[in-house]
């Protein structure tokens, strides 16, 4: 069922080593040269990124350009690469921000440059791996490759405390990343016991149900397989996200990263915890998921409003801004765990928007860091009047990050504020106040730096942006405008997916298997209920999804209940 | 002709804003020209489109979908009918003139441009705000002019507190939108869709008062927030901080009657909730008299009329509060044009005076800027509610409403607040125009009247202050305007038999009292008003400075404000700083330290000193670290390096083995 | 009974013979060899193994046993025996090399070199527990010797005594046990001892003993806590290649025969000694990772580093069962290529004064040569089981098989273990790309052979990480005939 | 004739004796004197079995003589790591021979 | 109470006190003394047991062979008359504590872990027999053996041989 002919995915995630070769290949001294192989390597990847939402099928939640070849038979590894609604818009993030990374470390970053491309490239390779597998084993592998380059662009090129947060990152996530590890061997197993056949496919995975009947019981508290199973992929997940009792790894490391390496931590890197989850936990643990909530809920609305109170008082800004991710992480978590189809859409179009939003204010941090070397809030002050298409620029991502209606942030808070509504309205009030104490820190930030006189003579004359700065915000904030005003194709891609994943939490009986191993496919086909076209997109009695993929103004959309509507009014 | 036109009136301010905001460098004096041309066109396409709806005609078109997401559809779409025809002329009109004011009021200013922008972004969001079909783009709007009053308030951002009036603003607004948005979730849990058309068709009774009462409730919360009610109204007098126009604008003429016709427009979901119409009649009545008395001793030109216009919107949300939707709106159009004429004649005395804005600076300019003068005077007059002005009949109304509705204290409070309002409007209009001039010689050579494109809008108004009661509301509850908005408050009155009859008492006697005679109470206590004004302040000037002085604690009070910005400040400002200094202290020792510890114990526990970056973590941790150090010591010393403690620890080893199964 | 030995004793032991004619040929040799010129003595010993190797080969797949009984080669000898001549070319590929910037020119040192990997080979093809004691000494006696080598060194000889005293200590202590067991079974002959121990004998104290004793003697060889502790001070005072044999291969060949030995003879007592694998197996992971952070010297770090392998090691053997033994077979093969290619790093930079032992001695290395850290790096991740690399496969059937079994807490230290021992490696990366330069530069070896080993090792490492099923398949086939 | 079991003690006393001795002499010569007796203690064992176990085929006697031969190559190596030893630390006091400790 | 029993007792006293005196005389060399009388003893118990031909291999090897060789190394290494110089390290106490409960442990798993065997008569001359099993049954660790005995030989001389100063 690939659409292409040719693995695009491998091809994707593989480009960016190819690149690697080549500036390894490069002498040490043409800056220059390894500056546009980098760049010319990272385009090709997002134009080759292109063709999959083209192709993309939005009507299946099926998986999509599969790429699946017998790996470690003895233990039933497999390469198996796919991609669907969930990843899809992941994925192309994922490229895009790369890009930016290269371009908007052109000039910040001019120290062993061969190694500091290598290691973006590498980083890029491991985090399309991370979305695109398929094989328990294969993402594993992908997700702790990822930590090694992050590792070393915090450790080398990072500012003060570096080392320690460097270290304190990897050993953080590779910590969770064990834990997780032990969850996926207890998985497969289970599975392996139960039907006698052991594999990492995560779509066989998922085909057992794993028992619910308590075990164990810790703390006075009862733990079936499934509970323990899911612990310890929260554990892996909820680092990573990072949940609230574990996101001290995060300020550290935001902020003694270089620019590029905040921006992919903060864009990509954080979704991983999150599309774990609704790659892993939901799906295949639905007992354990409902089972969970409750703390998760509660987890998120702690973060939120947690992470928004510590931003108030901080004095350097990346440190601000990662605690206002940690906040806005905690969105993405609340929508996802309502567990209902607006929550869920909401927190992927939400891991989006903040990884456009948030990568853009690293971006803005890192331009002025380049121009006066710290990030110190006291140290600047009436910027705008030196700088105003930065501040200009500073200005809307900042209401992009606080959710202003008509802006990309607003489509993601709301849908999840009303997908938590719906479960439970103390919760989603609760998260409420998080958007007015997410308003109070930005503007704070914003006056503080941007407002008021231009007091520091340190900043009298700093630079406006030039043509390449503005070439790693503008398109960022030509994103925030469309998925803000115009998000249904954004939206609509993913639906059938979210309700295929839905299905699975409320064990719905209509579930089509998202990979159907048809008889293309080596790995044999178990059934074949789904493989024939139009059982593909998983029926989900509760919620019909929205009509149809509406690019171009649908005005099917509502009219039908309106009494004066426009065939009236004449 | 095609209603759909009606997508023009936002959609031209709209190109003014990308035209000038990403040419905005090089248009920079220039601005103006696209400004105002996109402002008056869109004037132009709102009359036209009104003119097609005064058949009844109405619109209710979805442009395209903008949140699909399951059950929850939200289309961009805009809804044309009297309610919100009345609104977008008011809107597109007022801002067109106060555009064309502009251009000689902010002549010369760095940010000519980026004015102009915001400005017509202003509109823009203003307009998606009436225009809107739902409630969620209204909540678009909502947010928009929010920012957009945000940034033109923090215009002169150099000066540290317009920047900081603009945070207030903007602050103070979310936590409104806090309410309105939960409010919004409440409706379409309840009403499975935000479409207005939809919501109220689903309206009914049934579904039980407490629903409605939990919404409407949530949403007044965001209305106190946008029209400044209590206790949410800090931000309006800080907002003057903004240039003038803007102030006449945003915080007169339009956004901050949002609340107003939020309220108005959701008057079918208020009336099935008696208790909320009730609460918003009290907190209208008791801010319009709070802001009067407020107003009556602030010295500031701008403040005053600040003050007031909180006080009028107190009126406004009291005539909502009493069911009489249309003579609320009613009140919001006169008002937006007395208010915004009263705003503009400031700018012109205080861009006369060099930007002085302290009335105890001026005085005599009558003879200095005779059209301000004037103009400004009918302005006072309206808005002090005198016959036969725009303010008496909007006024009238309402506190007649009020009156028959049986909502008797507040429409004490109403008359009391009548009395103040043409107190302290006389009392500016006193200082500021008559007597002789106290500001220094340099300013008084150079007091001169506003340039022309500054006093035809004054005109203008001056003009609609005078006349627009008497046509179009006259006689009360039955004139034109009335009549044209009548179908949208249908419902109203069909429904308003609940709230009849939850108040009946009331209504009976009050059926009795005649319009007229309410009438002629209020104008008097109006005239009263100015009456004393005159008295204190023309004829025995020395009378307020003893009064201020006999009441020194009241006067003080008064002057301060009520200590309220104070108490917010201490309460919200300090208390919250400290919070989070304190989580933060928690958030770096302990929930990090919790963590660290393991890795912490660890290197302890090999006795490492080396490794000195990951010295952090210290209180609680640290005395566990302590505690475990000596035993860790002895793990590392068991390395003595001498062979026979070697083999003796084999040996331990054996026996512990042995033993261990021989025994155990 | 009395039976000559015939050419099937001599075919099945033909790698032996081999190597030992290897030997015995070398040290002939050296008496001609010319002052100052040995290596080539090194490249001939090279071509030895390979030829042992190559007749080694032939006996892929093939079971037979010899005089009577008491030696075989089958399938998980053979294993071993590939691990033990792959580690043994490689130490001498590095000992060529570091011999020189030692400035020892003493051909014996490839004899001997080859005299213990002979000893390995013997032991873990022995059934019989005389032939298995006189392997292991056989390789002790090398190992002792080639601890001393660097004579005037100190630390050399001082290593040298040390380990002396203790493997003699522990060698009594082993033969106790077997005298124990040959007391009890009278025989000792693994199969025998086997057959002769049944339901009713299990709680025998004096088996228990025996048993007990086996796991202190056998301890010392793998390097179990508590019988540790000689451990670090050897591999800090020995020639770098003579820790390298000791961690790489003496150490796993330690680990063949207690296999063989508990799972052959003793089985009977499995779930006795399985709770006593289970607590070495706990503390020695523990203390080996935790101790290991405090180490500033990187020899000593890697001893310590080796113990915690070894408590993974014991992870596969208290899991039992196919898996987790084919587990331990894997993971000594990818022990093996990781942790020589460590000691092959540390060679590298021991040039001159400088003798690459301090981890400072490695500040830099990536502004010196970015080709030589990266490959420094992957042997670190290998060894912190950080994937592609071999390391992670070996960690994953380790912990798959104590997961299987349902030692869940088990598993748990032992990742949170893994978690910790990263912490110490990249001490080494941070040195390696964190720090920069020092002005009086660094220089590395340049010799040919030690960085082909680097090469073989680094590409091992990938390989198995990156596509490790025949390994595995190898692995998996090794143990079919155990029982 | 006297039973296996006065054989076990005396092997074990000697054992004792030999272990006692590497624990606590301070001279390396007297250490590897005390590993000596340990190997005598075993071998003792050997023989006692092989002399009362009926299906002993002398095996134990067999593998007396390989550890006595075993001990003599040990001890050879052991004096010749002495003497290097004593000529760089000019004593054999173990406890005073502790460069590589931590 | 047999001869044997006599004799037995007597040679193990004999052999205990002489071991004791091994490890804690003040005197290397009479610690070398007594561990030749230790040997001679286990050999005499050797011969009690019906095993003369590895009485003699005691002999020889040990007294002739190592004893030998451990005095020459005390010559070389100690300084003769060590008097007063303490002979014993700090973990005396420790170190019989351990042990007593090692002899205790062993002691006990001995006495219950073995039957009371009855010997079997004794067997035809051992030494032949041994001779044969060596090179036959044996052959293969009599074969290593020997390598054994050549590494440590060669590794001997090259630890021993005195590093004459090159270069």
């Amino acid at each position: 069922m690939n659409a292409l002919e040719f693995p695009i995915l491998s091809l994707m995630t593989y480009l960016p080593l190819v690149g690697i070769v080549v500036i390894a290949l490069l002498p040490k001294e043409s800056k220059n040269g390894i500056r546009w192989t980098a760049l010319a390597f990272t385009v090709a990847d997002l134009l080759v990124s292109l063709w999959i939402p083209a192709y993309f099928d939005s009507t299946t939640a099926e998986m999509q350009f599969v790429e699946k070849v017998s790996w470690i038979p003895s233990i039933g590894v497999t390469y198996f690469f796919g991609l669907d609604g969930i990843t899809l818009w992941l994925v192309m993030l994922t490229t895009f921000l790369s890009v930016i990374t290269v371009v908007c470390s052109w000039e910040s970053v001019s120290m062993r440059l061969k190694e500091y491309y290598a290691f973006m490239l590498m980083l890029e390779t491991g985090m399309l791996g991370v979305f695109f597998s398929m094989d328990f084993f294969l993402f594993y592998i992908f997700w702790e490759v990822m930590l090694v380059p992050m590792y070393f662009l915090i450790g080398i090129w990072g500012s003060d405390r570096r080392l320690y947060s460097a270290i304190k990152f990897f050993l953080y996530t590779l910590f969770g990343g064990v834990i997780m590890l032990l969850g996926i061997l207890a998985v497969y197993f289970h599975h392996g016991a139960e039907t006698g056949t052991y594999t990492f496919d995560i779509f066989e995975l998922m085909k057992v149900s794993y028992p619910s009947t308590p075990v164990v019981t810790l703390l006075g508290i009862p733990f079936s397989f499934q509970d323990l199973v899911w612990l310890a992929f929260f554990l892996g997940f909820a680092i990573k996200v990072p949940m609230f009792p574990f996101h001290t790894w995060l300020p550290d490391a935001h902020t003694d990263a270089p620019t590029a390496g905040s921006v992919i931590l903060a864009g990509v890197l954080l979704k991983m915890g999150t599309y774990g989850f609704i790659r892993f936990n939901l799906p295949m643990l639905p007992d354990a998921t409902q089972h969970f909530v409750p703390m998760i809920m509660i987890l998120s609305i702690i973060a939120i409003i947690y992470g928004a109170l510590v931003c108030m008082v901080q004095t350097d800004m990346k440190r601000l801004i990662a605690y206002s991710s940690v906040s806005h992480m905690g969105f993405v978590m609340l929508g996802m765990f309502a567990l209902n189809f607006q929550g869920v859409q909401g927190s992927i179009i939400q891991m989006i928007n903040h990884g456009l939003s948030t990568g853009a204010l690293f971006l803005i941090v890192g331009l002025i860091y380049d121009r006066r070397h710290t990030r110190q809030i006291s140290e600047f002050g009436g910027l705008s009047k030196q700088m105003p298409v930065y501040s200009t620029l500073f200005a809307i991502i900042m209401f992009s990050s606080m959710g202003l209606p008509g802006l990309n942030g607003f489509i993601g808070e709301f849908l999840i504020l009303v997908g938590a509504f719906k479960v439970n309205y103390v919760w989603a009030a609760f998260a409420v106040t998080g958007i007015v104490l997410g308003a109070a820190y930005m503007l704070w930030l914003f006056q503080r730096t941007m407002f008021g006189a231009l007091e520091n003579p340190k900043n009298a004359n700093l630079p406006d942006l030039n043509a390449r700065e503005l070439t790693t915000l503008v398109p960022i904030v030509i994103m925030c405008f469309w998925i803000g005003l115009y998000p249904s194709p954004f939206l609509s891609r993913t639906e059938a997916s979210v309700n295929y994943v839905l299905a699975r939490v409320h064990k719905e009986q209509t579930v089509v298997e998202p990979y159907l191993s048809d008889s293309t496919e080596p790995a044999a086909g178990q059934d074949e209920a789904g493989s024939e076209p139009g059982h593909g997109r998983p029926v989900v009695p509760v919620h019909e999804p929205a009509s149809g993929d509406s690019i171009g103004p649908a005005l099917s959309g509502s009219i039908r209940l309106t009494t004066g509507s426009a065939e009236g009014s004449r | 002709m095609d209603m759909k036109l009606v997508a023009l009136v936002p959609l031209l301010p709209l190109i003014g804003v990308l035209i000038n905001g990403l040419f905005g460098a090089w248009i920079k004096e220039r601005a103006h020209l696209i400004a105002v041309t996109a402002a008056g066109l869109s004037c132009l396409v709102a009359f036209v489109v009104f003119f097609q709806t005064l058949g009844g005609a109405t619109l209710d078109w979805d442009v395209y979908p903008w949140l699909n997401v399951g059950d929850l559809k939200v289309p961009i779409g805009f809804l044309v009918d009297p309610l919100s025809t009345v609104m977008m002329l008011v809107v597109t009109f007022v801002g067109f003139l106060i555009h064309v004011y502009s251009i000689g009021y902010m002549h010369g200013d760095r940010g000519y441009a980026r004015f102009f922008t915001y400005l017509n972004l202003f509109m823009f969001s203003m307009l998606m705000l009436v225009l809107a079909n739902n409630y969620l783009l209204m909540f678009l709007g909502w947010e928009g002019v929010g920012l957009c009053s945000y940034l033109l308030i923090g215009f002169w951002y150099e000066k540290k507190s317009a920047a900081d009036a603009g945070k207030k603003a903007f602050v103070v607004n979310r936590i409104g939108d806090a309410g309105f948005i939960l409010g919004l979730f409440f409706i379409w849990t309840t009403f499975g869709s935000l479409k207005y058309t939809e919501v109220f068709a689903a309206v009914n009774p049934e579904l039980g008062v407490g629903i409605y009462t939990t919404i409407t409730l949530l949403l007044f919360v965001g209305a106190t927030g946008k029209s400044a009610q209590l206790p949410l109204y800090v931000w309006l007098p800080d907002a003057m901080e903004g240039p003038t126009p803007v102030s006449a604008l945003i915080h007169a003429a339009t956004m901050v009657t949002a609340g107003v016709y939020m309220v108005a427009r959701s008057n079918a979901l208020f009336n099935l909730a008696p208790f909320s119409l009730e609460v918003v009649a009290w907190v209208g009545a008791l801010t319009a008299v709070f802001a009067a008395t407020i107003a009556l001793v602030q010295n500031d030109i701008k403040r005053v009329v600040a003050y007031s216009t909180i006080s009028q919107l107190g009126y406004m949300f009291l005539g909502a509060g009493a069911g009489a939707y249309p003579s609320a709106v009613f009140h919001l159009g006169t008002h937006a044009f007395f208010k915004a004429l009263l705003f503009l004649g400031c700018g012109s005395v205080i861009h006369s005076l060099h930007g002085e804005q302290d009335m105890r600076k001026m005085g005599g300019l009558r003879k200095a800027m005779p059209i301000t003068t004037w103009t400004f005077l009918l302005a006072s007059l309206a808005n002090a509610g005198i016959f036969p002005l725009a303010g008496f009949w909007s006024k009238d109304e309402i506190l007649f409403n009020a009156f028959v509705r049986g909502l008797t204290i507040p429409w004490l409070l109403g008359l009391i607040g009548a009395f103040l309002t043409a107190f302290y409007m006389f009392r500016l209009f006193f200082q500021v125009f008559t007597g002789h001039f106290r500001g220094d010689h340099h300013t008084a050579h150079h007091l001169h009247e506003s340039p022309p494109n500054m006093a035809y809008p004054l005109l203008v108004l001056g003009v609609l202050s005078v006349i627009a009661g008497l046509v179009l509301g006259f006689p009360p509850d039955h004139g034109l305007y009335h009549r044209y908005v009548a179908p949208i408050f249908e419902v109203a009155h069909e429904s308003e038999a609940v709230v009849e009859h939850a108040v009946s008492a009331a209504t009976e006697h009050a059926a009795g009292a005649s319009e007229l005679v309410m009438a002629a109470v209020s104008l008097a206590v109006a005239l009263a008003g100015i009456g004393l004004a005159y008295l204190f302040y023309v004829k025995r000037p020395d009378i307020p400075a003893a009064l201020a002085d006999k009441l020194r604690g009241l006067y003080n009070l008064l002057l301060n404000k009520y200590w309220v910005d104070e108490l917010y400040e201490a309460i919200f400002i300090h208390f919250g700083k400290r919070f989070c200094g304190f989580l933060w202290v928690v958030d770096a020792r302990v929930v990090d330290g919790a963590v660290n510890g393991s890795s912490w114990l660890t290197m302890r526990l090999s006795a490492i000193s080396s490794w000195h970056d990951m010295k952090i973590v210290d209180g609680l941790v640290n005395a566990i670290a302590d505690l475990i150090q000596g035993g860790s010591f002895t793990l590392r010393r068991l390395q003595t390096g001498a062979i026979q403690n070697y083999i003796l620890a084999m040996a331990l080893g054996i026996v512990g083995m042995v033993a261990f199964y021989l025994f155990l | 009974m009395t039976q000559v030995f015939n050419m099937a004793d001599l075919s099945t032991t033909s790698p032996e013979v081999i190597l030992s004619l290897v030997a015995m040929g070398i040290l002939a040799l050296d008496f001609i060899a010319p002052k100052g010129g040995r290596d080539w003595l090194g490249y001939l010993s090279i071509v030895g193994v390979l030829g042992t190797f190559i007749v080694l080969i032939r006996q892929w797949g093939v079971t037979q046993s010899a005089f009577s009984g008491q030696y075989i080669s089958d399938p998980f000898a053979f294993f071993f025996k590939i691990v033990f001549l792959v580690s043994a070319a490689l130490i001498l590929l590095m000992s060529i090399g570091y011999l020189k910037s030692e400035r020892i020119d003493k051909g014996e040192f490839y004899p001997l070199i080859l005299f213990a990997t002979l000893g390995m080979m013997l032991m873990v093809s022995a059934l019989d527990l005389l032939i298995l004691y006189i392997g292991l000494e056989m390789m002790s006696i090398s190992i002792y010797i080639l601890a001393g080598f660097l004579k005037r060194e100190r630390r050399s000889s001082e290593a040298a005594l040390k380990y002396l005293l203790m493997g003699g200590f522990s060698s009594a202590i082993m033969l106790y046990g077997i005298v124990m067991l040959y007391g009890l079974t009278g025989s000792i002959g693994l199969r025998e001892i086997a057959s002769m121990i049944s339901a009713d004998t299990v709680s025998n104290p004096a088996l228990i003993l025996g048993m007990v004793m086996l796991v202190a003697g056998f301890g010392f060889k793998i390097a179990a806590v508590p019988f540790h502790m000689y451990i670090p001070d050897v591999y800090e005072g020995a020639p770098t290649p003579v820790a390298a044999l000791l961690s790489a291969a003496s150490e796993v060949a330690g680990l063949a025969i207690l296999l063989r030995v508990f799972l052959v003879a003793i089985p009977g007592l499995q779930d006795r000694w399985t709770l006593l694998f289970y607590i070495l197996s706990l503390l020695t992971m523990t203390i080996g990772n935790v101790v290991a952070i405090a180490q500033s010297n990187i020899k000593r770090m890697l001893a310590y580093s080796s113990i915690a392998h070894i408590g993974y090691l014991l992870i596969g053997l208290v899991a039992g069962r196919e898996l987790g033994i084919s587990a331990v077979l894997l993971y000594t093969l990818i022990y093996a290529m990781m942790t020589l290619g460590a000691f092959a790093m540390v060679i590298l930079l021991c040039v001159g004064e400088v003798k690459g032992e301090r981890i400072d001695d490695f500040t830099g290395l990536a502004q010196r040569s970015p080709m030589a850290a990266a490959v420094m790096l992957i042997f670190l991740l290998s060894l912190a089981g950080v994937p592609p690399t071999a390391g992670f496969v070996g960690k994953f059937y380790l912990f798959g098989a104590a997961i299987e079994r349902g030692y869940v807490w088990l598993a748990i230290i032992a990742v949170i273990n893994s978690a910790i021992s990263l912490f110490y490696y990249m001490k080494v990366v941070v040195a390696m790309y964190m720090r920069d330069l020092p002005p009086q530069g660094l220089t590395l070896s340049s010799s040919t052979p030690l960085r082909l080993a680097l090469f073989v090792t680094v590409v091992a490492t990938i390989a198995i990480g990156i596509y490790p099923g025949p390994f595995l398949e190898l692995a998996r086939a090794s143990v079919a005939g155990l029982w | 004739m006297v039973p296996l079991s006065y054989y076990l003690i005396l092997s074990v006393i000697l054992f004792g004796i030999g272990m006692f001795g590497a624990l606590t002499r301070r001279n390396a010569v007297g250490i590897l004197m005390a590993l000596e007796l340990m190997f005598n203690a075993v071998n003792l064992n050997f023989v006692a079995f092989s002399r009362y176990l009926p299906q002993a085929l002398m095996q134990g006697q067999i593998f007396a003589i390989f550890v006595i031969t075993v001990a003599a190559a040990e001890a050879a190596v052991g004096l010749a790591i002495v003497l290097g030893l004593y000529r760089n630390f000019q004593t054999i006091n173990v406890d005073e021979i502790n460069l590589m400790k931590w | 109470m047999t001869v044997t029993h006599v004799v037995f007792f007597l040679m193990a006293a004999f052999t205990v006190g002489a071991s004791l005196l091994v490890v804690l005389a003040k005197n290397i060399v009479h610690c070398a003394i007594a561990l030749v009388f230790a040997f001679f003893g286990v050999a005499a118990l050797f011969v009690l047991l019906d095993a003369e031909f590895l009485a003699a291999a005691q002999v020889l090897l040990y007294v002739g062979g190592i004893t030998i060789l451990l005095l020459f190394a005390i010559m070389l290494t100690s300084r003769i008359s060590a008097g007063g110089v303490k002979i014993m390290n700090e973990q005396v106490g420790i170190s019989a504590v351990v042990v007593l409960a090692i002899v205790g442990l062993l002691a006990y798993a001995n006495l219950k872990g073995f039957p009371a065997l009855v010997p079997p008569l004794t067997m035809a001359d051992n030494t032949a027999s041994i001779g044969k099993l060596l090179l036959t049954t044996y052959v293969l660790p009599f074969e290593v053996v020997s390598l054994l005995l050549l590494a440590a030989m060669v590794g001997a001389i090259i630890l021993a041989r005195r590093e004459r100063e090159k270069d």
